[in-house]
């Protein structure tokens, strides 16, 4: 018979706002094996532990049902508790009354009746619940960061510092992402290149650092530690060891009306092309959809002028198959298309354009060499509008855009004001706003100055049409301070398009069996105290891929990602869930069906000796789990026809114990 | 094929062409539109309020005859199309609507199983404008047209469904199919001033001055529209542009325009 | 076709067991009645004169017995197997559940066994004896001396829809092997279905509440193999011993269907053995007409390793909501 | 309110990975449904016996919903086929054996779908409320 | 001021727009084609009705200048359906005995001979009932 302690926890009045919950501590007093029932205002505390902690000691118990919150957010908390108490960490249980009970009804006499049976269903468990203990599983010395931008490039470069090997799998034929494309860096204007290709140059030269450049990640297998990743080097068409990057053959290729993804479309490039003059690896690569030779077999000059023959045509994909302890996903942001947001005219005029695309215009190495022009007829713009908030804070009835705050347009806008103020004084430049939101260091005081100093019109309104007439867009919209419908005549249209996760997010999510949210960003393990890791183990989140962020909020992240990395490689080995599948041998009859849904390979069987009727000895086929393989998802013991395939931690009496009490 | 066909009172007088040549274009790509009996007039404009029921009921008659017959209801008037589709669309997802309409009509129900489609749709979804195109007898080469949608036909896109409601290309792929150049502008889903034209000639004007100019800035010839009021108040409106219908420019191209 | 007499089987065996390719025969010998048949091992052929039987009552299925005949001592165990015999056979051998190379399979064209409970419904229970071995049967009664009944009057339900004349494993055939036939087995399960669920309740209610747990049923199936059934096992907490009230009832036959299911051969042996004459092979064959609608056709024990449809999956399978909208409309 | 309204017993089985996290998140976002509703934790969709179903319904459950995650976002990848495979042949045999097929459903939730979670349990719980209480497969001796 | 909430209260019924839902962006009032022939703007009048300011509204000619060409409707971030809540409040307004915006009398000064009666029927139904 076990000793079982209830702990009801009030969180504040989270719980007790609905819960009577000294009633149902009282309630649960009575239930078969429970020698001590207590409550307390946030069992999580230091104090709240504490109590349980002295009455797991003072009373004697064997096993301890928490009331509180889910176990997703606590149980972990509680069973190190009880571990500290010197009590087995599996002989805890939770009773989630917080989420599926006080946040969901409204009536105090529902709720604590609810309480109560939940209490109830969690002390029956426990009265089955035997101490575990967690197998063990070696852990591969090797992180994997999927992405290049400058949050992989920092996550790789600190992953690597600390003296462990990383490889990097970006899908451009460049590392260096969105960051690479920027111009200048708010609040502090520093050009992003400066900033961001030494620590590419980092990359490539550190000894400890792969990168698979122009690369996907193909297939994923294993466990936290135990990683099986199938990389697909695709097909470039240049040697990678051979080529030197001179360039000659991206001057030479006569395919020149290749648009150029780069500079978003603004300009062209030839069909084998180096991305920028600071890429990294500087390789040259040819775009099989519009290369003459691939395509149908007439050219081949590249091949003819590369000295180092380097051209390739016939290369192939190439798979390469690695094993890692971690893995990272890294795969960063793009703006949303503007195509269900026509009223802005994005689709009619060339003047009507993204952030992104503006960010392009202003870089000395895009399409205009830094100098501002308008894209339709390559003049100077002398009236700028800025819309902010396109696509972003989008209610889903809408039925477009996005929900959320994209969180970098606002100030990013006020840094393109007032760069174009502060380089042509000439121009003047309206920004339209809903909110303008500078929640970060010297943010605030930098989107003042674009105001203040630099004459910046920031309206509060939002546009609601965008007519092009002429070679002039009538910019139509509110002015809410005022009270007025203004109707600009412009000369260029600058939208700040919301953000969205990269479309590999998904995909990737799946392979890695990470999670992710309605907007396919990543979900973290906990919102705010486990924010760099994905809940499936032995994956890491580092920058937008797991909600909008700044450079500096990336790199932080990336190094917080990195840091979590480093402290999991640097065990030698993870003890693992000890709720996994257990063989009867004495009942199994060996007919192998639990062995083909097992999707980890974890079950094997042996011929093993068992006494028959008189003495004699029979040899059975039984099954045997390897506990450091098997996850614990129990598909197993329903296909077992016996019973003889249990899950520990969830068999099959305690579960009938909780459908039992809830039925009661 | 046959499918029931709704005018309007519009088209019954004011805008005779626009009825006239839509059944004989559509006769033309082996269409028959089978006039609803005894219709009445759908109201002009559909009125929000979930509480309005009397008011709908025609609509809902309308409706319930095609779904009789088994057939998608067609019409031409893009306010008819607008007040019709929302109607509908109130049947299939307001359940207090339903319950008090069907309480009207009984011991007949209804319950918008109705596929309301505009003439536009009709051409492209259920003919294809393929089709479309191979009955061009006429022409249009070059020519350069500015469609012209309005309010009714797209908004609200969520219950409309037609097309993109900020970037529409229905009519401009009609245009193409019967050899005309559509002019793009941003101004083809603004508003020509509608009913406002009773109160306020001035609004009216204002509104459908701005459209005509911006049409005619990027290159139109002539303006096509598919409403009877956009028409009024285009032409009424100092346009210099004539604005013609959709169906009268079908017609001309399958050269049975009288 | 080879009539299948006692005497061929006999001179089988006899030839087996002298030149030493077997070391014992599993076969029937006669019970109380001559159409009471039960399983015995021969591991000399003057016994197996003595005592051995053969005719048209000899339906049982021996795959089930291998299991642990093979376990005992060296040597072959030979096994006279009809057509569906071979399907449970095949279905325990891809669950490993005997060692193939200790069989040695003779295949036996079969056209059909008769169901003593059918003569009894003809006759009353008053039976002496019955000569099963030609197509009218002479079945001699208490009161009314001998009577004739043709054969195919009393086939077993499960022979009246046989669907295999074919056998899928034999090390040697007696005569010639036959084809898989298509039957109506699925008639009855269609006609259940279209009841409405009221009758249907009311059909098992009828069906069910007649069942004794006198595990019959269980014993005799050929997928039932299991070292402890799970009504046994104290641990699966669903462990009991009689049915005590009508859940338990389906709560048994229910879970013993789903255990069986994608492994049942439909060898309707369940159904033959049940003293209180319960439809058990309607359970076993809905969730044959179930996987063969959902999955695609798939007959367990059709071949050796086979990966029966309860451990297999594929992306594209139906929703279960869908499976239980399939009869609506 | 009626005093003595039917409330039905619902056991609701649901995957630590997706739907108990969904069910969390209908909580966060205080997204309510009946309190009939109870949950039981398991790892996985397919961890669920078709034995417990009938269990629930042996101690007078009314009405027995499992959810997991989307096929194709299992967290162990396959799981979720299995439990579809299984629960639609147990699910066409209740149906066969004449219980009311309303009493069980599957359905997908993901961590992300607290709406979702909310309203299929709304929606289950004023299924099972409107069929009453459950006497096909109830164990007698289990009712007080 | 009880009134005030009570009526706000049937626009919001009879409209089903919820006003509490707009974040005040003005992308409506930016949007809308009659704006400058409005007292009161689109974006107003959901303040106006969230707050239960509604007589102003109520008395205002603005009611009438909604061309209903679903434009706030479409372009607004947050689903807000401004153009419903006009048309509920012009309701409240000439569902009350004698207040019908445009009588059958003052027609025929407003008729030219090429006048769709589309715009009549149309008008009647906004403006009277």
């Amino acid at each position: 018979m076990q000793r079982i302690g209830v702990f009801v926890c009030w969180c504040g009045s989270n719980i007790a706002g609905t819960v009577d919950v000294v009633k149902v501590a009282e309630a649960l007093k009575s239930e078969p094996g429970v020698v001590h029932s207590a409550n307390y205002q946030y069992m999580c505390s230091q104090a709240g532990q504490q109590l349980i902690k002295d009455a797991i000691k003072e009373h004697n118990l064997t096993g301890i049902v928490v009331c509180s919150c889910s176990p997703r957010m606590h149980e972990a908390t509680f069973r190190k508790t009880a571990a500290a108490a010197g009590l087995n960490p599996y002989m805890v249980e939770i009773a989630n009354i917080r989420e599926q009970c006080s946040w969901i009804h409204k009536d105090m006499q529902e709720g604590t009746e609810k309480a109560i049976v939940l209490g109830r269903t969690a002390i029956a468990k426990v009265n089955l619940n035997a101490p575990l203990k967690p197998g063990e599983s070696p852990v591969t010395k090797r992180a994997l960061v999927i992405g290049g931008g400058i949050a992989g490039i920092q996550t790789a470069l600190d992953i690597a510092d600390a003296g462990f090997e990383v490889d990097i799998v970006e899908k451009k034929p460049t590392i260096g992402g969105k960051m690479a494309q920027l111009d200048k860096t708010f609040p502090t204007l520093d050009c992003a290149a400066c900033i961001l290709t030494p620590k590419m140059v980092d990359v490539a030269q550190h000894e400890k650092i792969r990168i698979f450049s122009y690369s996907e990640v193909e297939e994923v297998k294993g466990f936290v530690g135990n990683f099986d990743v199938k990389i697909r080097k695709k097909a470039r068409y240049v040697k990678e060891d051979v080529c030197t990057g001179c360039g000659l053959c991206t001057e030479k290729c006569p395919m020149k009306k290749v648009p150029n993804d780069f500079n978003l479309g603004m300009d062209n490039k030839r069909a084998i092309y180096i991305p920028f003059a600071q890429a990294v690896p500087k390789i040259a690569t040819i775009d099989a959809d519009y290369c003459n030779m691939l395509k149908n077999g007439k050219c081949g000059v590249c091949a003819k002028v590369c000295t180092a023959k380097a051209i390739d045509y016939t290369q192939k994909d190439e798979f390469v198959e690695e094993k890692y302890g971690a893995i990272v996903a890294a795969t960063g942001f793009n703006p949303i298309s503007m195509d269900k947001f026509d009223e802005f005219a994005y689709s009619q005029s060339k003047d009507v354009i993204t952030s992104l695309e503006f960010e392009r215009l202003m870089n000395a190495a895009g399409p205009t060499a830094g100098k501002l022009l308008r894209p339709s007829d390559g003049v100077h713009p002398h009236k700028i509008v800025f819309v902010q908030c396109v696509g972003s804070r989008c209610a889903s009835c809408a039925e477009k855009g996005k929900e959320y705050c994209s969180k970098i347009c606002c100030m990013y806008t006020a840094k393109h004001a007032m760069l174009t103020r502060d380089k042509y004084p000439d121009t003047d430049v309206t920004v339209f706003y809903i909110d303008v939101r500078t929640p970060g260091k010297q943010f605030d005081e930098f989107y003042r100055r674009a105001a203040e100093e630099y004459g910046v019109h920031y309206i509060k309104g939002m546009v609601g049409k965008v007519s092009p007439e002429g070679n002039k867009l009538i910019v139509q919209g509110s002015d809410l301070i005022a009270n007025k419908q203004l109707k600009i005549e412009a000369d260029l249209v600058v939208l700040a398009a919301a953000i969205e996760p990269d479309k590999s997010a998904r995909p990737l999510a799946t392979m890695l069996t990470a999670s992710m949210d309605t907007n396919d960003f990543f979900t973290e393990a906990h919102p705010k105290l486990r924010p760099v890791e994905s809940p499936t183990a032995g994956i890491f989140l580092s920058g937008a891929c797991q909600g909008p962020k700044d450079i500096p909020e990336t790199v932080s992240q990336a190094g917080a990602a990195a840091a979590k990395v480093i402290g999991l490689l640097a065990k030698d080995k993870l003890t693992g869930n000890p709720c996994v599948a257990q063989s009867d041998e004495l009942m199994c009859n060996g007919c192998s069906s639990c062995e083909k849904v097992c999707p980890y390979g974890a079950i094997t069987y042996a011929d093993k000796e068992f006494r028959g009727p008189n003495r004699t000895t029979l040899i059975r086929r039984v099954a045997q789990v390897n506990e450091a393989i098997c996850q614990g998802c129990g598909c197993c013991t329903v296909a077992c026809p016996s019973g003889a395939m249990d899950l520990k931690g969830f068999a099959n009496k305690q579960i009938m114990a909780e459908v039992d009490a809830i039925c009661k | 094929m046959k499918v029931s066909y709704f005018p309007g009172c519009t088209l019954k007088t004011k805008a005779k062409v626009l009825d006239e040549y839509a059944r004989k274009c559509a006769e033309v790509l082996g269409v028959t539109l089978e006039e609803i009996d005894n219709w009445q007039c759908c109201g002009g404009v559909f009125t929000t309020a979930n509480d309005e029921i009397a008011t709908k009921l025609s609509s809902v008659r309308a409706l319930k005859h095609a779904n009789d017959k088994g057939q998608p209801l067609v019409s031409v008037c893009s306010a008819c199309h607008n007040v019709l589709k929302q109607t509908n669309n109130a049947m299939q997802t307001d359940d207090g609507f339903n319950f008090r309409v069907n309480q009207y009509i009984a011991p007949d129900k209804y319950n918008g199983e109705t596929e309301v489609i505009h003439y536009l749709e009709l051409l492209r979804d259920k003919i294809g404008y393929e089709k479309v195109k191979e009955k061009v007898v006429n022409s249009l080469a070059g020519k350069k047209i500015a469609p012209y949608y309005g309010c009714l036909l797209l908004r609200p896109g969520k219950v409309m469904a037609m097309d993109d409601v900020e970037n529409p290309t229905i009519m401009e792929d009609l245009i193409r199919a019967i050899g005309g150049e559509p002019v793009s502008y941003a101004f083809r889903n603004e508003c020509c001033g509608g009913y406002i034209t009773l109160e306020s000639k001035e609004l009216a004007k204002a509104k459908s001055k701005r459209v005509s100019d911006n049409a005619k800035l990027n290159g139109a010839e002539v303006i096509v529209t598919a409403c009877p009021l956009c028409k009024y108040n285009l032409e009424k409106n100092g346009s210099d542009l004539p604005v013609v219908y959709i169906t009268e420019l079908l017609a001309e191209a399958f050269g049975i325009k009288e | 076709m080879q009539k299948i007499t006692r005497e061929v089987l006999i001179a089988k065996a006899e030839e087996l067991l002298s030149n030493g390719t077997v070391s014992k025969v599993l076969g029937l010998k006669k019970g109380e009645f001559s159409y009471d048949q039960t399983p015995a091992v021969f591991t000399d052929i003057e016994s197996m004169k003595k005592d051995f039987v053969f005719d048209d009552f000899s339906g049982a299925n021996f795959s089930k017995y291998l299991i642990k005949e093979t376990k005992k001592g060296e040597g072959k165990t030979l096994v006279f197997l009809k057509p569906c015999d071979t399907y449970s056979f095949n279905q325990l051998l891809t669950e490993h559940r005997f060692d193939r190379e200790k069989v040695y399979v003779v295949g036996i064209a079969c056209d059909g066994m008769v169901d003593i409970k059918k003569i009894k419904n003809a006759f009353g229970d008053g039976i002496v004896s019955v000569d099963a071995t030609t197509d009218t049967l002479k079945v001699e009664t208490l009161y009314d001396g001998v009577k004739e009944i043709a054969k195919a009057e009393v086939l077993a339900e499960r022979c009246r829809n046989c669907k295999s004349k074919k056998h899928v494993a034999y090390d040697e055939l007696i005569g010639e092997d036959g084809e898989v036939i298509s039957s109506n087995r699925f008639d009855q399960v269609d006609e259940l279905e279209k009841m409405t669920a009221d009758e249907r309740f009311a059909f098992w209610q009828n069906e069910l509440s007649r069942c004794i747990r006198c595990n019959a049923c269980r014993d005799v199936c050929p997928a039932c193999t299991c070292e402890k059934c799970v009504f046994d096992n104290p641990n699966s907490g669903v462990q009991n011993k009689a049915a005590a009230n009508s859940f338990e009832e389906q709560m048994f036959h229910i879970i013993r269907a789903f255990h069986v299911a994608g492994r049942c051969t439909d060898c309707g042996e369940c159904s033959r053995v049940c003293p209180q004459q319960i439809p058990l092979h309607l359970l076993n064959r809905k969730f044959i007409k179930d996987i063969n609608g959902f999955y695609g056709d798939y007959q367990a024990g059709e071949e050796v390793g086979n990966r029966a449809p309860l451990v297999n999956y594929t992306k594209e399978d139906l929703e279960p909501s869908e499976a239980v909208n399939k009869g609506d409309k | 309110m009626q005093v003595n309204e039917y409330k039905p017993k619902i056991v609701a089985f649901c995957c630590n990975w997706c739907s108990y996290a969904g069910a969390d998140l209908a909580g966060s976002n205080r997204l309510a449904y009946p309190a009939e509703v109870k949950v039981i934790r398991v790892p996985c969709s397919c961890r669920v016996n078709p034995m417990f179903i009938l269990r629930a319904f042996q101690r007078g459950a009314d009405g027995v919903i499992l959810c997991g995650c989307h096929p194709g976002d299992c967290h162990y990848t396959s799981g979720n086929y299995y439990t579809r495979r299984r629960m639609a042949l147990l699910f066409s045999m209740l149906d066969y054996l004449g219980i009311e097929k309303e009493r069980t459903r599957v359905e997908w939730v993901s961590a992300a779908e607290g709406a979702k979670f909310a309203a299929t349990m709304n929606d289950f719980v004023k299924t099972v409320t409107a069929l009453g209480e459950n006497k096909r497969l109830e164990d007698l001796r289990c009712k007080k | 001021m009880e009134n005030s909430k009570n009526v706000c209260d049937e626009i919001v019924r009879i409209s089903k727009v919820n006003p509490r839902k707009c974040m005040k962006c003005g992308k409506c009032s930016g949007t809308c084609p009659a704006y400058d022939e409005m007292e009161y703007h689109p974006h107003q009048f959901v303040y106006m009705v969230e707050t239960g300011d509604i007589e102003p509204l109520l008395k205002s000619k603005s009611i009438y200048r909604c061309l209903s060409c679903f434009a706030c409707i479409d372009r607004c971030p947050r689903g807000v359906e401004p153009a419903k809540l006009v048309e509920a409040v012009r309701l409240m307004v000439v569902r009350q005995q004698g207040n019908n915006h445009l009588k059958p009398d003052d027609i025929p000064e407003l008729l030219d001979e090429d006048l769709p009666q589309q715009a009549i029927v149309s008008a009647f139904r906004k403006y009277t009932k």
